[in-house]
């Protein structure tokens, strides 16, 4: 613990310095996001990451968590109950455990496709109540409440997002640390040997079942947490935040992130965030990037991004990162115009009449140069992306052979 | 009183009957082996007594009580122990990881979710003297799938002791070993079995006749004898069913 | 009510059928592969839209026998170029994977066929009732569907249990290892057994797609309710599969056609509660409200109380 | 003045932009690109006035979405920027929000429009999203002063926009639900030999509102007429719509009434079809987008819908020329919903008239603005809900005497029956808080 302090000095300034920095509105909006997004998808990684339970139910956690968040910003605002609105996640958190208890109490018992499908099934059908038990979960239109009505916290209303960034950058640093220092507990450490190896787990007088459960409610406990910010910042919660769709997203973070690392699933929640935020400003297709990002990924960086940078952890521990550099670099142009080119044909064909501003360039549809252009561009790409892989490969190799030579002497 | 009774124990795949009226008593303290055929029933025996089959019929006792169809973590909790004969540890963590783990229980960390690991010196230093006896201390933060695999057997003898349980059942422990590794892997068992009871499958004659205060012989199910080594060596039923397919490597 | 009783029941074999036909090819490769192919309804819309291209060609048949050959070797490359890599990052890799794709492919639909509904016709050789009853009609192109989801069960279960091919399958299905010691090129089976599938899958969308609309959500509706009767059937099992796939099917079809619900229940034991009740939502639920959910609470059930599903043996 | 109007569009535009003939060719591009930059400092002294589209642009729902942002972007091109824009000479820009139809997305795209400083927002599809725009509105204009926004509604019909949930902020183009409904009741209530409806529809508040009123509104016009059926089903999960249709064919049905949207629609309509049921299909959203082309000639004198937009025969050349024009550019895209022009142009003439595009003065003017549309329809914006009266038509699916057909398929939509203006005022529960200036 005492090893990571810089770390977590580091977090919390960055935490803190972030809105200074993207302060627009739209800036602020989407670390918002980012900070529920992070917990959420930590969360999940307790399941699968650390757990290996596969979930495609995680999002019922946050959602409960988030209607009964907006419920009770509605029992605030009616004065019925007095409560500060800066505890209101400790209320979807309580929700999400809630929930948790009573559902993982059976679907803990197996891990692998059952488990996966009983959180398919149970998810399915918290949506489809969802719709029917319309008093609760306000229907499709969700259930909207107010967020400034309960006792100011020493004076801030939250009447503006800047505001409510901090009350969650404040949540996301807790959660974070709690979800961190879980993993280092006899029950976190357990997760993992589970998840390795449930057999020998039992032989060394661990109930699976007890073991999963655990990871199991404190995982739907700090999605609850994440479920509660939402409610604070949108002040309104539907149907959506429940169904398929968001578990499913969940798992891309955490996913392309790198479930083996703590680390991954904030990566994961960063990049999808952006690109959902962003990406969708600039083009339609932009869930077709992400589909083809995210098979990518599960193809070529099977422990993802954090993994990707852990690779290096070698290269970097004996000095040798250097020589990478360079063959990166190399590879970089080539891929870089090959991705220009690609996404330029994908752009174009979807263009119809219009024109595609391409660094300059006015593209039409109907101009065989315009697609010469962007084919060669894709061409020229992958053929040097395949020229200089020989390269890189090489570097590679000598980068991490001198490493384990260098193991060996000190041996 | 015997610390682990069977008692007419038998177990079923199907139509297929595996053991067949099993009985036999290991007293505290005891070095004893179990040999037999390959498909003789030695594992499914280990299985049934450390919970991972359940009896078919028959019971089995321990310290008196009954532990036959608990689920395996119960049995360990009681203070029974075992090894694999695949080796079956935590690949992903790391060695040091893998024996606190098999620490925790005995060490009476049970679930709980409040204590830090970090801090509990007492449980990391036990874990390090253990990594010290099976010799795996300079590879302590090594992911244990990695390591080579006599190393790794060794992991898979630390995790089966490290609980400190009172009785210790290793399943064939130096298959698929070198001679050497083998002599050094006898030499840790009898180092860290030091005081406790034992029960031991192995294929390797000279293992077991030179550790096994007493041992059983299993032949279709069945147990066709149990004694010291050197009665065994002189039973002509053993001699018959058995002995003419000792491994040749033995 | 008996025309309604008969009705449903012709519905939900139409519907049974045609989630057998998704089935039995996800059944075939998860028996093979251990691979739950969340993709598996996609390759469903794939069948249904390049019928609907190739009909504007060539007519329906053509598209009939063209479409899933195009499916097949899509399915099959994906394996050769995608899962095979997976497949060495272990099972939760391959299911996120497939998962990916299923995503993947419902974006590249709308991206080659845009996003509207696609005017794909039963061809007119079906334009008529095959029969009439109690004023209803039913029509050819349902009948033909029916004869073509039992032609598949025939011919697989003939293939299965009759020719090499299926031998080596079932001995696949059971003892994996063995099969592959006895010197069959594993991974060659795998790629045809998950072109197969797929293309199975493909037959669906091409029969289906003009009965059930062609769009590019088509695979979402189906998706995971394929899943769950693969489920209840249990995982490798081509007979469970049939059995859920009718189960779930007439289930749903017996719920929609039932028109009893809770008050009707809550009658029964003289209970009676006002609207103004917090909990009305619950009380005035009725079964053709709650059917679609149906197969997910069957699911929850048999997870629980029969891990293996109804008739399988394998846990995974 | 045309090269450097495109030329400011693809700067400002990003990447959607009008097509400009003269700019296809990659060897104009160089010197487009050099003009660009000129362009840029001149029109800086004219900012544009940019309005927001939020609608669903990718995903799902996308179709509707993309088609009524060309309509809108041609609207302002054509009424407007070719004619040298407004407010002495200012372009209209139209700047799309992508809001996949969900409401969390809604939300997050408000922030963006906020941060672009867009103040004017066209919204339409889906009244879950009009009504999470309008309580975020409320919110937002209620917590910061000064920079309040304006939603431009212009199709979504849940009735408590201008109701219990009215707000002065927003403003609503389209005849809410139960307006639609009471003239669709009346046509019905006008055919003798109809004695039986079977109601089936999304088991959501749209659905329910559709049912609810039927009820209501048959049974104080025609209590003969007996309501056979009333159906929900679970919005977007039904695969197959044959076991609802077996019910509706027992229940002797004449005719049947649904809210359907989407492919929950198509799927209706086939499956009656397909069981030949010879029954009329009254409904709201059943042309278009790909719907019209996949019914084609199944659906002729069968499906029968309640809009707005006057359809075959055309009223006015004027709205001819806009539709020809239309064509011309978007050859594979109809005019869906030419309410996004009435709403366009009478949001214009209020900036006209305060001589501001500051959303309190642009509301202010709307209220109670009588306007004449293309089409020759007399339309008025009541003040006190803030809710648009015009004229409503029903109309049915053919191939005779359609002039503008849909989806190319030679098929669409003719008028046969209208209510002018007037008849379609009803009361409004709206108790409007109005922001003090």
């Amino acid at each position: 613990m005492k090893k990571q302090l810089p770390v977590w000095l580091g977090f919390a300034l960055a935490l803190i310095v972030l809105p200074q920095i993207f302060d627009s509105v739209l800036g602020i909006s989407i670390l918002n996001q980012m900070t529920i997004w992070i917990i959420f998808a930590l969360s999940y990684n307790m399941l699968l990451g650390q757990g290996g339970m596969l979930s495609f139910g995680h999002a019922v956690y946050f959602g409960l968590g988030g209607f009964m968040s907006v419920h009770a910003l509605n029992l605030i605002a009616d004065e019925i109950i007095v409560f500060s609105i800066t505890l209101i996640p400790l209320v979807g958190g309580a929700v999400g455990l809630i929930a948790a208890v009573f559902i993982g109490s059976f679907s803990t018992r197996k891990s692998g496709t059952v488990f996966a499908m009983i959180s398919l099934g149970i998810g399915e059908l918290i949506v489809a109540s969802s719709l029917i038990f319309a008093d609760f979960f306000g229907g499709e239109a969700g259930v909207t409440g107010d967020r400034t009505y309960g006792p100011p916290f020493f004076g801030i209303e939250f009447l503006q997002d800047a505001e409510v960034y901090y009350l969650g950058a404040f949540w996301l640093f807790v959660a974070t640390l709690f979800m961190y220092l879980f993993t280092q507990t006899p029950a976190g450490r357990m997760a993992n040997a589970v998840r390795d190896n449930p057999e020998r787990a039992e032989f060394i007088g661990y109930s699976t079942r007890r073991v999963r459960f655990i990871s199991f409610c404190a995982a739907g406990l700090f999605a609850g947490v994440a479920g509660g910010l939402f409610a604070i910042n949108y002040e309104f919660i539907t149907e959506e935040n429940l169904n398929a769709l968001t578990s499913g997203r969940v798992l891309l973070m955490a996913y392309i992130g790198g479930l083996g690392f703590f680390i991954g699933p904030i990566v994961g929640a960063v990049i999808l965030t952006l690109m959902n935020s962003l990406l969708s400003n600039y083009s339609e297709m932009w869930m077709l990037y992400l589909g083809i990002m995210f098979l990518l990924t599960v193809l070529f960086l099977p422990r993802g991004f954090a993994g990707f940078i852990m690779m290096h952890q070698t290269a970097w521990q004996n000095h040798r990162l250097g020589m990478l550099i360079l063959p990166y670099l190399i590879t970089a142009i080539p891929l870089s115009l090959f991705l220009a080119g690609f996404v330029g044909l994908i752009e174009l064909s979807h263009k119809g009449d219009d024109i595609l501003p391409f660094f300059g360039l006015s593209l039409g549809a109907d101009s065989m140069l315009s697609w010469g252009v962007l084919l060669t561009l894709a061409g020229t790409g992958a053929l040097g992306v395949k020229l200089s892989r020989p390269r890189l490969n090489a570097a590679w190799a000598a980068a991490n052979t001198v490493a384990k030579d260098a193991d060996g002497d000190a041996q | 009183m015997s610390l682990l009774t069977l008692d007419s124990v038998c177990k079923s795949f199907g139509s297929t009957r595996i053991i067949n009226d099993v009985s036999l008593d290991i007293e505290a303290g005891e070095k004893h082996a179990i040999i037999g055929p390959n498909g003789a029933g030695k594992s499914t025996l280990f299985h049934l007594i450390s919970g991972r089959y359940n009896v078919s019929s028959g019971t089995i006792g321990f310290q008196g009580k009954a532990i036959h169809n608990l689920p395996p973590y119960e049995i360990a909790r009681r203070g029974i122990a075992r090894s694999f004969q695949v080796t079956n540890i935590f690949p992903r963590m790391s060695v040091f990881e893998n024996i606190r783990c098999a620490l925790l229980w005995s060490e009476g960390y049970r679930y709980s979710f409040w204590k830090l690991l970090g801090r509990q010196k007492l449980l990391n230093d036990k874990a390090f003297d253990i990594l010290e006896q099976i010799g795996l201390s300079d590879k302590a933060q090594l992911p244990s799938g990695e390591l080579a695999y006599a190393q790794q057997r060794a992991l898979e003898l630390g995790v089966a002791v490290a609980s400190g349980a009172e009785l210790i059942m290793l399943d064939e422990p130096v298959a698929g070993m070198s001679n050497s590794e083998a002599e050094n892997a006898v030499a840790l068992i009898r180092r860290i079995t030091e005081g406790k009871t034992l029960i031991m499958v192995e294929h390797d004659m000279n293992i077991v006749f030179d550790i096994a205060d007493r041992i059983s012989v299993l032949v279709y199910g069945e147990i066709i004898a149990t004694d010291t080594p050197e009665n065994i060596r002189g039973n002509a039923r053993v001699q018959e069913a058995y002995l003419g397919e000792v491994p040749s490597d033995a | 009510m008996a025309e309604v009783f008969v009705f449903a029941t012709l519905n939900g074999l139409v519907t049974g059928l045609l989630l057998f036909m998704l089935a039995s090819g996800l059944t075939l490769i998860f028996s093979m592969m251990g691979v739950l192919n969340f993709a598996h309804a996609s390759f469903y819309m794939l069948g249904a839209y390049f019928a609907y291209t190739l009909s504007t060609y060539i007519g329906f048949w053509g598209g009939l026998l063209i479409a899933p050959l195009i499916v097949g070797c899509i399915g099959a490359a994906i394996e050769r170029y995608g899962l095979r890599r997976v497949h060495q990052s272990g099972h939760v890799a391959e299911l996120v994977f497939t998962f990916g794709l299923a995503f993947l492919i419902e974006e590249a639909v709308q991206f080659f066929w845009g996003r509207d509904t696609k005017n794909y016709q039963s061809p007119e050789l079906f334009d008529f009732a095959l029969f009439s009853l109690f004023g209803q009609e039913f029509s050819a192109y349902r009948g033909f569907m029916i004869a073509i989801a039992c032609l598949i069960f025939a011919g697989l279960y003939f293939i299965l249990t009759r020719s090499r091919v299926g031998i080596i399958i079932q001995a696949s299905i059971s003892h994996p290892q063995t099969v592959a010691n006895l010197g069959h090129n594993v991974p060659l089976i795998f790629m045809c057994v998950f072109g197969v599938g797929t293309a199975l899958a493909g037959v669906a969308g091409v029969i289906a797609g003009p009965v059930l609309t062609t769009f590019p959500g088509m695979a979402t509706v189906l998706g995971s309710i394929v899943f769950v009767v693969v489920v209840i059937g249990g995982l490798g099992s081509l007979p469970g599969a049939l059995i859920a796939s009718l189960l779930v099917g007439l289930l749903q079809s017996y719920a929609i056609a039932a028109d009893v619900g809770m008050p009707e229940l809550l009658n029964l034991f003289g209970v009676s509660f006002d609207s103004s009740h917090p909990l009305d939502d619950l009380w005035t639920l009725n079964l053709p409200q709650i059917a679609p959910v149906l197969p997910y609470l069957l699911l929850v059930l048999v997870l629980i109380f029969k891990p293996t599903g109804l008739m399988g043996n394998r846990e995974q | 003045m045309s090269l450097n109007r495109s030329l400011y569009h693809s700067q400002a535009k990003k990447n959607r932009l009008a097509s400009q003939h003269s700019l296809r060719k990659i060897a104009s591009a160089t010197i487009g690109a050099v003009a660009c930059a000129f362009s840029l400092t001149a029109v800086n002294a004219q900012e544009p006035i940019r309005l927001g589209f939020m609608d669903p642009l990718s995903g799902t729902f996308a179709s509707v979405g993309t088609s009524g942002l060309n309509v809108l972007e041609f609207a302002a091109d054509y009424f407007y920027n070719s004619k040298g824009g407004i407010l002495g000479g200012r372009m209209i820009e139209i700047v799309p929000l992508d809001n996949k139809q969900s409401p969390t997305e809604t939300q997050l795209q408000f922030r963006r429009a906020v941060s672009e400083e867009l103040r004017i927002i066209f919204q339409g599809n889906s009244s879950a999203v009009a009504n999470t725009l309008n309580q975020t509105i409320a919110k937002h204009n209620r917590r910061n002063a000064g920079q309040e926004v304006l939603q431009i509604n212009y199709a979504a019909v849940d009735p408590i926009l201008t109701n219990e949930e009215c707000s002065f902020w927003h403003f609503r183009f389209d005849a809410h639900a139960i307006m639609k409904l009471d003239v669709l009741t009346d046509f019905m209530a006008m055919n003798d030999e109809l004695s039986s409806v079977y109601i089936i529809g999304q088991d959501y508040s749209f659905g329910q509102v559709v049912a609810e009123n039927t009820i209501r509104l048959l049974g104080e016009k025609r209590p003969d007429i007996e309501i056979v059926g009333n159906e929900f089903h679970p919005i977007g999960q039904v695969k197959d719509f044959t076991p609802y249709v077996t019910k509706i064919a027992s229940s002797g049905a004449d005719a049947v009434v649904t809210g359907n949207f989407g492919a929950d629609m198509v799927s209706l309509a086939r499956s009656i079809i397909d069981s030949g049921l010879d029954v009329p299909i009254y409904t709201f959203y059943a042309a278009y987008d790909g719907i019209t082309a996949t019914l084609g000639a199944d659906g002729k004198d069968r499906i029968r819908l309640i809009h707005t937009d006057r359809a075959n025969p055309l009223a006015s050349d004027e709205r001819r020329e806009f539709y020809r024009a239309f064509k011309a550019k978007h050859p594979d895209s109809d005019i869906t919903q030419s309410r996004l022009a009435n709403a366009l142009m009478m949001v214009v003439q209020a900036m006209e008239q305060a001589q501001s595009t500051d959303p309190y003065d642009i509301a202010v003017q709307l209220e109670d603005m009588r306007f004449t549309s293309i089409a020759g329809d007399e339309l008025w914006m009541r003040g006190e809900d803030h809710q648009l009266f015009q004229p409503l038509y029903i109309s049915k699916q053919t191939d005779e005497g359609i002039e503008f057909d849909a989806d190319n398929s030679g098929f669409g939509l003719f008028t046969e029956y209208e209510v002018s203006t007037d008849e379609t005022i009803t009361d409004h529960s709206c108790r409007m808080r109005r922001p003090r200036r």
